[in-house]
């Protein structure tokens, strides 16, 4: 896969570009790129802190955001695999196989940002906080969605196993998610410091304008990815044609022109009445 | 005459190998087909595909009037598939085999009976666990629950294989019986002249691919059919 | 940015908030550069016919 | 459609018979464990004690996924996949009759476990209509789920490894329910264990509507 010895090294006459990007990629990055050093002036300059968490609300600015697209992330491959199993159609594969691995990348900033918040606040990395716990299942369902996904011997453009363990992810999300919380919420009365102090003015700017930057990179990241999983299904679509060929000619070695469709003349028995 | 097959560049994947690269195929009902070629030709895929069981993923299919490529599941329950691995359990004995794959195909117990003598398996081997048999018997077994089954089309992916002379002449009159009720068959084979005699037609296949009948085949479709056939479709 | 990293210093927790805000930037940082790095690669094994956006 | 049911859970429970999988490697499996967290948590403490629910549920799962791993292995070759496929019945009472069939033997397992833990870890058993009610619940949930998810990873190579990485994460919410349960049962906590034992009931109705629909299709697949 990694090798760019392609049989065809593609020509390039203006129109399609030799990557990823396009004008609505280019577009959405600057703005997203904007954004993001907005975020970073209201997050860590212009908001005030805060009265009881000092700064270190200011990492909720980012694990916040960030969590929230864990969630999209794993929602939108249960409903691109929803998608998949009712057109069958490779787009919605690729958009599953996008979001999943976003997913999965901003979930380990989800922990990461939560036990870093947690060390200060809590005096350690880890604690079972309902939230921490339930993400690091999340976690682990979107890892085994991918790794379900890179031993999957089916062509490329989806596959049925491929689609249902992702159809299942989200409602497995939910039920991991509000069981970890009642199991949780036992033990842990709402005293406790926990994620969510009041926020207000310029602090209530700064998570939104950090939720407007993660949406726009995440867009940006999600386009370049399915794109990437599109070039990946053509590339496997070509392979196929040219396996094909190379099958047909090794059937009849002498006129083995694969482009010339199949000139066998199969008898037209016993014609239908 | 209605066609069992019909395949016009059907291109069928094994994983992401092209196992079939476009074949064209026409089998007349009440037919005994012998598909030819050497080991990687696509024998196995072809008998695969008319089951519904390989994803065609070009081209047409068509298998007792169903298409395949979009329907798999329409023609189950009507084609008998011997393939290589036997599909039988090892812990459970000839008969308790027979019993689970009739009664799961809604055979008469009679049949499954039947079957079970027809093969020879009545007796002895009747109580046997599967695993316990040697390749030869296995096959006998799973003809046996295919038999019992009574499919419209028959594919068997070399059922002469690992049997002594007594059972292959019984796969042989086998064949003739399920022609003679109105099935059709298609089957590959090793044993080359056999099966040759046995066969109204030869398919020739290379490459994932049908080469050309020669046009004075001895039993060619389109003549022989009609007569041979007795309409007698239960 | 760098008016945030200079107030980063000055703050309390100054380096939970650079660990946190960092890792969060540099992850997504790099796997962007890789998802484009593996964009560029496979697109020359793809004609352009089948690369539809410009 | 039930007749086909009962055809599959017998024929699954026939090879359990003949071959003693679940009687003579994942039971005494089973026990094992029980020992090994003995030594891993001191038994003078009464620690033993106080977490049994929990290491019990523990020790079904991790045993049930073996006994899952089994019962997807016994249709995993090529030729069954291939002939039941052609064989006509329809993939919901394929699902059910297998589902059935681990049921049945999950449930022998949680009976032996039950009586080891009351003798190893002696644990105060009580409140049986709860403990039943619950085994009931969670034996549903774990077989319906294990039937779904090794039909998921059939056929390929790693499916022994990757078995365990899909199934136990999804049935977290059973172990927590079901332990949960247990404890109110055995009076350690007053919470409500009926409650947490609809949690397992849930769980379980959903997996049974999730495998029954996707069945058929996984085995196209």
């Amino acid at each position: 896969m990694s090798d760019p010895t392609g049989d065809t090294p593609a020509v390039t006459v203006g129109g399609a570009p030799l990557h990823t990007g396009s004008r609505a990629t280019r577009v959405l990055g600057l703005a997203a790129l904007a954004t993001i050093a907005l975020w970073a002036l209201y997050g860590l300059v212009w908001s005030p802190a805060d009265r009881e968490m000092g700064d270190l609300v200011r990492l909720l600015y980012v694990h916040v955001p960030v969590a929230i697209l864990l969630y999209a992330g794993a929602g939108l491959t249960t409903f691109a695999s929803a998608m998949w199993l009712r057109r069958r159609t490779p787009g919605w594969d690729a958009l599953a196989v996008a979001a999943a691995e976003l997913g999965v990348l901003f979930g380990v900033l989800t922990l990461l940002t939560g036990s870093i918040w947690g060390k200060p606040t809590w005096n350690t990395f880890w604690t079972w906080d309902a939230r921490l716990t339930s993400t690091a299942l999340l976690e682990v369902l979107l890892i085994g969605y991918l790794a379900v996904r890179r031993v999957d011997p089916s062509p490329a453009g989806g596959s049925v196993r491929a689609s249902i363990l992702g159809l299942l992810l989200f409602p497995n999300v939910i039920i991991v998610h509000y069981s970890v919380d009642w199991w949780r919420s036992l033990h842990q009365p709402a005293t406790v410091t926990r994620l969510d102090p009041t926020i207000e003015g310029d602090m209530l700017v700064a998570l939104m304008v950090g939720m407007l930057a993660g949406a726009l990179t995440f867009a940006w990241l999600l386009l370049h990815r399915f794109r990437l999983a599109w070039l990946e299904q053509q590339v496997e679509r070509h392979d196929l044609v040219a396996a094909v060929a190379d099958r047909r000619a090794e059937g009849d070695p002498g006129a083995g022109t694969p482009a010339s469709s199949n000139p066998t003349p199969t008898e037209p028995e016993a014609q239908p009445a | 005459m209605e066609l069992v097959v019909h395949f016009r560049a059907a291109v069928a994947l094994l994983g992401r190998f092209p196992a079939l690269a476009g074949i064209d195929l026409d089998v007349a009902q009440g037919q005994i087909v012998l598909l030819r070629g050497p080991n990687g030709a696509g024998k196995t895929t072809l008998l695969r595909a008319c089951a519904g069981l390989v994803p065609v993923v070009d081209g047409v299919a068509e298998v007792l009037g169903a298409d395949v490529r979009r329907q798999p599941r329409a023609v189950r329950g009507r084609v008998g598939l011997l393939g290589h691995s036997t599909g039988l359990y090892d812990d459970l004995t000839v008969a308790e085999n027979v019993r689970f794959w009739g009664r799961a195909a809604r055979a008469d117990a009679a049949d499954m009976a039947a079957a079970l003598r027809l093969l020879g398996l009545d007796g002895r081997l009747r109580d046997v666990a599967v695993g316990g048999l040697s390749a030869g018997q296995r096959r006998r077994t799973s003809l046996a629950c295919l038999l019992a089954r009574r499919p419209q089309l028959w594919l068997l992916d070399e059922p002469h294989a690992g049997m002594d002379a007594a059972a292959r002449d019984q796969v042989d009159a086998l064949m003739h019986q399920a022609v003679g009720q109105g099935a059709t068959v298609l089957f590959s084979s090793h044993e080359l002249d056999r099966a040759t005699s046995l066969a109204d037609r030869v398919v020739e296949i290379t490459g994932g691919v049908a080469l050309p009948e020669p046009a004075p085949a001895p039993a060619s479709a389109p003549a022989p059919a009609p007569e041979k056939v007795v309409v007698d479709v239960a | 940015m760098s008016v945030a990293t200079a107030s980063l210093v000055a703050m309390s927790d100054g380096g939970y908030l650079a660990a946190g805000w960092g890792a969060t930037i540099g992850l997504i940082g790099a796997y962007a550069l890789i998802t484009v790095r593996r964009g560029r690669r496979l697109s020359r094994r793809v004609p352009e016919g089948d690369r539809r956006w410009t | 459609m039930w007749r086909d049911v009962v055809l599959v859970a017998e024929r699954d429970l026939r090879i359990e018979l003949r071959s003693r999988v679940a009687t003579n490697q994942v039971a005494p499996f089973a026990l094992l464990v029980l020992i090994l967290f003995a030594f891993a948590l001191d038994p003078d403490t009464g620690v033993l004690r106080t977490a049994a629910p929990g290491l019990y549920w523990v020790v079904v799962l991790f045993s049930g996924v073996l006994a899952v791993a089994r019962s997807g292995s016994l249709d995993d070759t090529d030729g069954i996949r291939d002939a039941l496929r052609l064989s006509g019945l329809p993939p919901a009472a394929l699902f059910l009759g297998k589902a059935l069939a681990l049921a049945a033997q999950l449930l022998a397992l949680e009976l032996v476990l039950i009586g080891a833990v009351a003798v190893l870890y002696d644990a105060p058993l009580a409140g049986f209509p709860l403990l039943v009610a619950t085994c009931l619940a969670a034996t549903v949930a774990v077989a319906a789920t294990g039937v779904l998810y090794s039909a998921l990873v059939a056929g390929l190579r790693v499916r022994d490894t990757l078995l365990p990485l899909l199934l136990l994460p999804v049935l977290a919410p059973v172990l927590i329910g079901a332990t949960k349960a247990f404890e109110a049962a055995f009076g350690a906590e007053h919470i409500g264990g009926w409650d947490w034992c609809g949690l397992v009931v849930l769980f379980a109705v959903v997996y049974l509507a999730a495998g029954h629909r996707v069945y058929g299709a996984l085995m196209e697949g």
